[in-house]
């Protein structure tokens, strides 16, 4: 259900993986993330995230909780990559299932929000102008806040 | 001997991301130990921010908490993935 | 971009198709709807869905025009059956890439709501208890009436 | 001679989805031609509600509409699909 993976992997594929145990589930929402091929500095030639294991997957664990304890969700998926990686390689993916349309629209869009905010992972952009690291902007905070505590 | 771990931003300010160090006598809770991290380093109060979490052997902790002989230490500046 | 299908389709397989040509977008949110297996009153067999070319797709040509109007959208993608399909297969496929997460997450959820209530189909379920046509729910035109206009 | 396809469920009302019909003199607009279908077949009103929206040869119309022979009129219940 949850898998920080130091290899690349293919959003589609793991869509395709997960609708396969969703016999019944009615709405299927995914999202993937992808590493931008720039920033507002210039190109990006790689982007690297840290984990701190156990504590990222528990973390990871209890959100999932979370949106399983406030949505009616038959099924649910996460992916996150760590370690380096390549512009266009996928970064993250969320998948949803429910019943309801709008309850795995919702799911995927808390388990994002999480996700960006408060998933214990730092990030690190280089790029010809050297390597810096990246925090959660305020919008993303406000994302979060959608969802109350 | 305590093991330290410095996330992310924060393994700039110590050189390491993981560093071992003998507590001073005087250091026994979180509080104490930032303020003699950040001397240590020169952090220039990076390491005394509240945006800065402390956990103590794999879990978060309310500040401040005992340190003691053995702990594994990360110092965690604001996190986010995706 | 817009594909009325009468044969059945892998949402997987046209996620991947779409992943291909969005290279730059940082976010891909993806929605798949599947016959249902079971409706209120028993067992479902087949689900027919009939359209009106080209009433069918200009109207949601259109729905993709207002979504890129609303959202700074990369690329858009609408795939869905018409005919008759049984239980678990996909009935639609939307996609939405954008460099921004909510962007896509919206235009997805704006695209689904049109397709719920306003896109010119007209569904058939049928089961042990013969055949009964099936109009939006009340919460699917509330969920439509968000977006405004 | 008109073309009318009668859509969704409206196909249970007429028995057959596509239907040729010679308008009657009096049927010049899509408000005549409603009452004259729906007395035609015994709808009951079911051809008259608005939530039944008409299109003349593929676009939906503004009500009253003129109606002309060779039109194809399409008489079309609530939609939705996904």
């Amino acid at each position: 259900m949850i898998d920080l993976l130091e290899a690349p992997f293919d959003p589609a594929e793991a869509l395709g993986e997960f609708n396969a145990q969703i016999a019944g589930a009615g709405a299927v929402v995914s999202f993937s993330g992808h590493v931008r091929p720039a920033a507002a500095s210039g190109p990006v030639t790689t982007l690297y995230l840290q984990a701190y294991s156990p504590l990222t997957e528990n973390g990871i664990r209890e959100a999932v909780e979370r949106a399983k304890a406030r949505w009616p969700l038959s099924a649910v998926r996460v992916i996150h990559r760590i370690g380096e990686m390549q512009p266009g390689e996928a970064i993250v993916f969320v998948a949803a299932a429910s019943a309801h349309r709008r309850a795995a629209f919702e799911a995927a869009d808390f388990l994002m929000d999480y996700l960006k905010t408060e998933a214990v992972f730092w990030k690190k952009e280089t790029g010809a102008q050297g390597a810096s690291w990246i925090e959660p902007r305020t919008e993303d905070y406000k994302d979060r806040a959608r969802w109350g505590a | 001997m305590v093991q330290l771990l410095f996330m992310g931003k924060l393994a700039d300010v110590s050189g390491a991301m993981m560093v071992e160090r003998v507590l001073p006598d005087e250091v026994q809770d979180t509080a104490a130990l930032r303020t003699w991290l950040d001397e240590a380093y020169q952090a220039d109060g990076a390491l005394l921010e509240p945006s800065v979490r402390l956990a103590i052997n794999s879990e978060i902790v309310a500040e401040p908490a005992k340190v003691r002989d053995g702990d594994e230490v990360a110092l965690m500046p604001p996190v986010g993935g995706g």
